[in-house]
């Protein structure tokens, strides 16, 4: 096996060194009608060549996104990675270290988790952001949590319709045995403002925080400040959702808006899109609330010869010390894609990231114009940055299979994410970002407007 | 050598990318343009490759050299892995794309959950949860989810004393008070306390095994019989699954549900803390509560399900967006598939042998805790430095000084001042003697002088 | 422009520093003449994601032998490098360093290359090595250069039939303004041995060296002792080429046949096809004619503190001290190629060396039983390593063309390499790697088959 | 730290690979197996990744920091190029597939050449050449050919004192007698010295441009015409071509065969020492004398002129195997998309920007050899050391224990105790002046010093 430093002469000189007969000896605690004499019937190790030869058997039996025209949003986001970033991440010192939990041998790791820190909280616009957790939804999941602990007493999280389908089913799995009530409000791809409005008017004194993303899931813009103002009238807390963190290089950051926690799914800037993970989980707060933040936070400090350094900071929050007493059982969190994240927004810097949200937003309208005029297709957005939904004359999930079959992976079918609900089998929602040409476009509006033609 | 911060060397308008010019168009944006300064440094690229490569060359990894960390097995994390990873069929795919054109990542999961439920003899597998941490958290739930099922509300998880921290935050984060379990003088459970502590307020145990003391627990099904006929589930920790894996099945142990952290006994890259990635297996009193999503063979090939089914579907819901994490998938899968049954097997047995040499060249230098043989590592208390000044942390110190990482301190807390040792695949040519090893010698040359000295950094830049 | 981190503030204030008015006063000291003020008629610059794009487009219209039964060889072979050797010669410490004139920042180039040197000079079986050279054919060049500066006075080298048609041309290019006289022997596939005896019969007491591949571009395998005999007895140097190292694992070394300079092309260890190029250069010989070796080499000393520690050592026959009057002109070696190879060796050690060249050999004994059987279809080789060469009842390249349509590389035609030899129209050389699946061979057969049965 | 030889910590009988069985068969190897041991070991791939890892450790390059190597351009090495030179469809092709299946392959080398004429503004290029000598190689057989061809059997190529070793080098290979010419007060060539040497026996002139001093050479089009006249060609050594490109032409300076250093001018990788790649741009005069192969475009689509044709073809033959350094011409076009015609021009003025401000701000604190302005690297002497006990040498060992790559010393040979600087893109952040470039203070601060003590080396490694 190339990975094993020993053949069979080492490992019988280490037997007899340590005085047993066999290596069973060393399994003599194992209970004998446990122990496993022969081989599990799987298969027999294989050479580097096979394994590569099966994994691009794989990969051949799916459909990469440079392959065709796409258009696949809600959640997830193929941007263009400089291939720099991808380099760098896989520095064998970076990806093969521990969690930096001795300092002195982990500067690197603590460094740039700081800087990471640092970016987050000023794109979330906050002042303080943790050093990742696993990914989006899990993020929103632990914030409504903290809303809890900060506004102990009130037991009620209010998700707008526009979350994202699977946060507002994972904050339900979170808040399941805990004594918190999660109300989802009904999605309205065609009612952004009422959205808006019925949440603000189910908040009460026994809401802890309001759930609201911007650009929801549809694609459409909130302007928080309202909910915001109505949230914290009635002492809730404003948790704010971003699951495309590059339009904060164009749109007010929640944090500017008034939320008091912002969480985002990050994968957008470094990360490849990995058919789901893994992905990046931001999670950003005010300053009083650090305490009950949770995940790791690195901080800054001088050593014994005065000179700066980084270390892990309010691990006392942390299951590792406090045990059942922890702010959450959350361990590990997404080193490598923070990582990636943190140089890619280095490269991109604050022109840069202006700039690519532009070139994302510009696409959007040009999708928008290009779709308007095809009969049977509405765009239902007013106010969005890179995704809008149509509602189309006939059911959804259909058109997009058949686009499949012309080389256009055509966006999500809001059936995909909502089966049960009728009212929005209709609905198609689809992402531009830079990857989109103008080329691409025409062909999905012409094949679409091609497809509309057929008789319902 | 201080790297600077980005923040020192970058400023608002520089930039590392070149991006297709904007042009004028009309925003849609319904005035929410963003106007505040940011605050986002960019530096060129080979400003970026620089700082970055040098904030590397401030870490320590498996690549750097000798890992003896204990409690957190620490793998080779072989190229070809993040070579396939990065295949375009398997990296740039979207988790919402017609599953007709995601067949072959559909079949990387079905493998995967093929190879996990085969190694660990239990019927169903769920491979959402993001990390160790997180499959805690997956198998308690479906534990309470069945408790609650048949309507029995039971309110204790039993941890023994020398558990992982996360066990008892997860007990807790399901709301479940945690009762403590001592163990025994050889390292083990104690059976009679375990015992006298089940009943019908008792929803399971949560047991580590190999144990954090690097044992094999004994009476393994003995403790699970117990739990079981009190009504109770049994959750295993399964992070020392690497010690045993192809030469014991967790589910001849009699476990209901076992997290299997992918990056410590299936080498996906620790990558400075994360990502992570915990399946949990699970019984088949159990797998009815696992969560969503599923893969599945249908009449037109491989499909997912995505929701519960309208009526009688028990899964206790969705824990993440999306489907877990795809990229460690591929790495866990190539790397089983590089070491076949065979392979994996011969893992466990390198990694006990391993532990079990250590244990026996250390012997006369350092004081083991317990009697061996030991599992994939080997713990240490601090009774061989007695009235030598040195602490376990000063030996740690002085194993950074000499330039390796050092060993797990301080834990489990059933021994003092502990010391966890997992030789994970040293150099041939590295001998575990008090001559050669850097643990043996260091209290006598290094440890006292340090508490003279001021602390030296281990990696010096220039 | 994202590699420049000057901006135009920054431009202004350093040219303000310098104290001139404009960046053309920096060029004054070119010739009005020849001054460019616009810019010339080339794209301008691209984004990382356009260059990308423009590369998959060109990729596309190629054919990567992974996508096809691939059986080409002739000087190039085919085989699984390890995913290690990729990630660690892509390090920025190895990939961005400078020529290691620097001993003290540079010993991790001048180690590899030591390493590198004992393992070329053992592979072939020599005395020594250098640190590579630019590949096979001009090593060769530089051998019977070599050959010419010990034998002084003599003034032919005698090419064997069946050298690399490129190496024969890149040595009468080299040798085309000394004086020295360079002899090809005309290539005989159908008669291995009797290349040899008619290169035996040309040695004559004006003979520099004589020069033969083996396996040679046929796939014949030689036994070297007989032709370093009589060489030896003449007064004349042999040089031995290797164009397919890896058959170094199963069959005896040249230097232990006698040879006395051997050369080979490294690339089949460590480094991919790259369609020719870069390869690498391997150089040995014997110890007493180290100082009229070509090119780099290191060696091992001992610094001011004992410890142990590497440089570039026999400095004094090189350019950049010699200039006119050094051993060559060659400044550059192959550094990364040979980086590449020393770890793929590491990876292999002998155990597994031999076990590739005998899985490669295997290959080539099916292939050749696969195809012996077929009408109009003659196999020419009782010895060889991995490769064998057919002679067809018809013109080999359109069978080669017609084999391309149906998915299988099938060789390379004889006269892709010497169009103007007509008896050699109807060979076709075919090798075979540990990459050939007894699938790909069978695939093969069948298709090859099925064309030779059309009639001529 | 020493890290062993592989010879010390592999042997013959590990390996770091995993082949399929081999089984039984008849070996057609005709009696020549090998028997002797190789002496060859080998090394698991954990190992193997831990041992070249620590030996990239010990290594400085243009990712680890500032690198103001003079006379060998040292340049920003994209990852973008990296990963195109990587993909299968360039990477995974043999030189010698039917044509019909590498359209793509020539289309980058038709593309290439395509840059490289309009750049150079010649008409022909030979991307053959291996590397900047032996590109030097092709230019002076080609001028050879072509004087071999009018009967002209010359005798003498003249070189100026500073030019880099590989010229006469270069020369004598090629059965030149070499001829010095030396500089003028100015760091030129001195033109009535050329004027002088030059004559019936002169085959050409090898000359650098901007030359070894950092120096654009004024009177160019002149010495050209003036070996023109002579009968001569005149031969441009194309190493600092990157101070010009996108700016001047050599087409418009009378040069007849120019080598351009891809990995000086156009960003391939240095690689410790290669691969390089150096094609030559030819004259119309030259042209028809370059190597083949050449691609061209027939009916059929792109192909190679791999042979010289029957009668009347001039090209003085092959070079080398194949058809040159692919992987370099890929990264070297990616490079020059990236940059585009005002990228490229950017990139000198860049570069002539950067050292005109370095000369400019240590003029004060060392001794420029030379009145500026100064191309792409700034030369200074030794005058400012005079009676401060350090030499040159001193200063630069001083620089690498500052924790930077040194300039280049002790050329061009012109100068007394040369340091040529060119700075290679720096930090923004780096001040050029005495108080924190590294350069200037150090004389007094560590070079004296380093008199009394014995040399430390740079990196440490623990």
């Amino acid at each position: 096996m190339r990975y094993l430093p020993h053949n069979e002469t080492d490992r019988r000189a280490m037997l007899s060194a340590i005085g047993v007969q066999s290596i069973d000896d060393l399994f003599r605690d194992v209970p004998p009608a446990a122990r496993l004499d022969a081989l599990l019937d799987l298969p027999l190790h294989k050479s580097e060549m096979e394994v590569d030869r099966l994994f691009r058997d794989y990969a051949r039996k799916n459909v990469p996104a440079a392959e065709h025209a796409f258009f696949v949003g809600c959640g997830a986001y193929r941007h263009h990675v400089p291939a720099t970033v991808d380099h760098l991440i896989q520095r064998g010192e970076f990806l093969t270290a521990y969690t930096p939990y001795q300092p002195e041998i982990a500067q690197g790791t603590l460094q740039y988790l700081f800087e990471f820190q640092t970016q987050v909280a000023n794109l979330l616009g906050c002042d303080v952001a943790n050093a990742s957790l696993y990914d989006g939804s899990t993020a929103c999941g632990e914030a409504i949590l903290m809303a809890r602990r900060i506004t102990r007493g009130r037991k009620r999280a209010i998700l707008a319709g526009g979350l994202h389908s699977h946060y507002g089913d994972v904050a339900q799995t979170m808040t399941r045995f805990g004594d918190e009530d999660v109300v989802r409000l009904a999605p309205s791809p065609d009612d952004a403002q009422g959205d808006m409005d019925r949440l603000i008017a189910a908040i009460d004194d026994n809401t802890s925080c309001v759930v609201v993303q911007t650009p929801d899931m549809f694609g459409h813009l909130h302007d928080l400040g309202p909910i915001a103002e109505a949230a914290h009238a009635k002492g809730a807390l404003l948790v704010a959702v971003v699951t495309e963190v590059v339009s904060l290089g164009a749109v007010r950051s929640p944090g500017e808006m008034g939320a008091d926690i912002v969480v985002a799914e990050g994968q957008s800037i470094g990360n490849s899109l990995n058919f789901g993970g893994p992905y990046l989980g931001l999670f950003a707060t005010r300053a009083k609330f650090v305490r009950q933040m949770p995940g790791r936070l690195v901080g800054e400090t001088v050593d014994a010869d005065g000179q700066r350094g980084f270390v892990l900071t309010l691990s006392t929050r942390e299951q590792h010390i406090r045990r059942e007493k922890a702010t959450s059982n959350i361990c590990t969190n997404s080193g490598l894609c923070s990582l990636a994240f943190t140089i890619h927004m280095t490269l991109l810097g604050e022109e840069g990231l202006r700039k690519l949200a532009l070139l994302n937003h510009r696409q959007a309208t040009r999708l928008k114009a290009a779709l308007s005029g095809i009969k049977g297709v509405e765009v239902l957005n007013n106010q969005f940055f890179n995704e809008v939904s149509l509602r189309l004359d006939r059911p959804a999930a259909p058109v997009v299979e058949a686009l499949a079959g012309r080389k256009i992976l055509a966006g999500v079918p809001a059936s995909r994410l909502y089966p049960d609900r009728d009212d929005l089998a209709n609905i198609l929602i689809l992402a531009t970002t830079e990857t989109v040409s103008d080329g691409d476009i025409a062909a999905l509006s012409d094949a679409l407007a091609d497809i509309m033609q057929a008789e319902l | 050598l201080v790297e600077p911060l980005i923040f020192e060397i970058g400023d608002a308008r520089h930039s590392g990318v070149d991006l297709e010019d904007v042009g004028d168009f009309d925003h849609a944006l319904g005035g929410l343009e963003r106007e505040d300064r940011m605050g986002l440094p960019g530096l060129s690229e080979p400003e970026t490759v620089r700082h970055y490569t040098r904030l590397s060359q401030k870490n320590y990894g498996i690549d750097s050299g000798f890992f003896p960390l204990g409690s957190c097995t620490m793998k080779h994390n072989p190229r070809i892995n993040e070579k396939v990873a990065r295949l375009p069929g398997l990296a740039d795919i979207h988790p919402l794309q017609p599953e007709s054109t995601v067949q072959g990542a559909l079949a990387v999961m079905r493998d995967l959950a093929h190879w996990l439920t085969t190694l660990t003899g239990m019927p169903s597998v769920a491979l959402s949860p993001k990390a160790g941490a997180h499959g805690e958290l997956c198998g308690i739930m479906a534990i309470r989810s069945a408790l609650e099922a048949r309507g029995d509300a039971r309110k204790v998880i039993l941890v023994p004393e020398s558990a992982h921290g996360t066990n008892p935050a997860t007990a807790a984060f399901c709301g479940y008070q945690v009762k403590a379990i001592p163990a025994s003088d050889d390292g083990r459970v104690d059976l009679a306390a375990l015992k006298a502590a089940l009943g019908p307020d008792v929803a399971g145990i949560m047991l580590t095994n190999p144990n954090t003391c690097g044992l094999f627990e004994r009476d393994i099904i003995e403790i699970a019989d117990a739990v079981h006929e009190a009504g109770g589930f049994f959750y295993c920790d399964g992070a020392n699954f690497n010690a045993i894996v192809g030469r014991v099945r967790p589910g001849d142990l009699g476990i209901d549900a076992m997290h299997i952290n992918l990056h410590k006994t299936f080498s996906t890259p620790h990558g400075g803390g994360g990502p992570g990635s915990g399946p949990v297996v699970f019984s088949k009193a159990l797998a009815p509560y696992a969560p969503i999503p599923f893969v599945e063979e249908g009449e037109e090939g491989l499909f997912l399900r995505e929701h519960k089914a309208a009526e009688g579907d028990k899964s206790f819901g969705r824990l993440v967006a999306f489907h877990g994490q795809m990229g460690m998938y591929v790495r866990a899968l190539a790397y089983m598939m590089s070491h076949g049954a065979d392979g994996l097997r011969q893992v466990a047995e390198d990694a006990v042998l391993n532990a079990n040499y250590l244990l026996h060249e250390l012997a006369s230098d350092m004081t083991p805790s317990f009697e061996g043989p030991c599992m994939h590592e080997a713990l240490f208390d601090d009774r061989f430095l007695k009235d030598t000044g040195v602490s376990t942390l000063d030996f740690a110190k002085a194993m950074i000084d000499e330039g390796y990482h050092p060993m797990t301190m301080y834990f489990p807390l059933v021994v003092h001042g502990a010391m966890l040792i997992e030789p994970r695949r040293p150099n041939r040519k590295i001998r575990w003697t008090s001559s050669s090893l850097p643990c043996a010698p260091l209290p006598k040359q290094h440890a006292q002088a340090r508490q003279t000295a001021s602390p030296v950094p281990l990696i010096s830049h220039h």
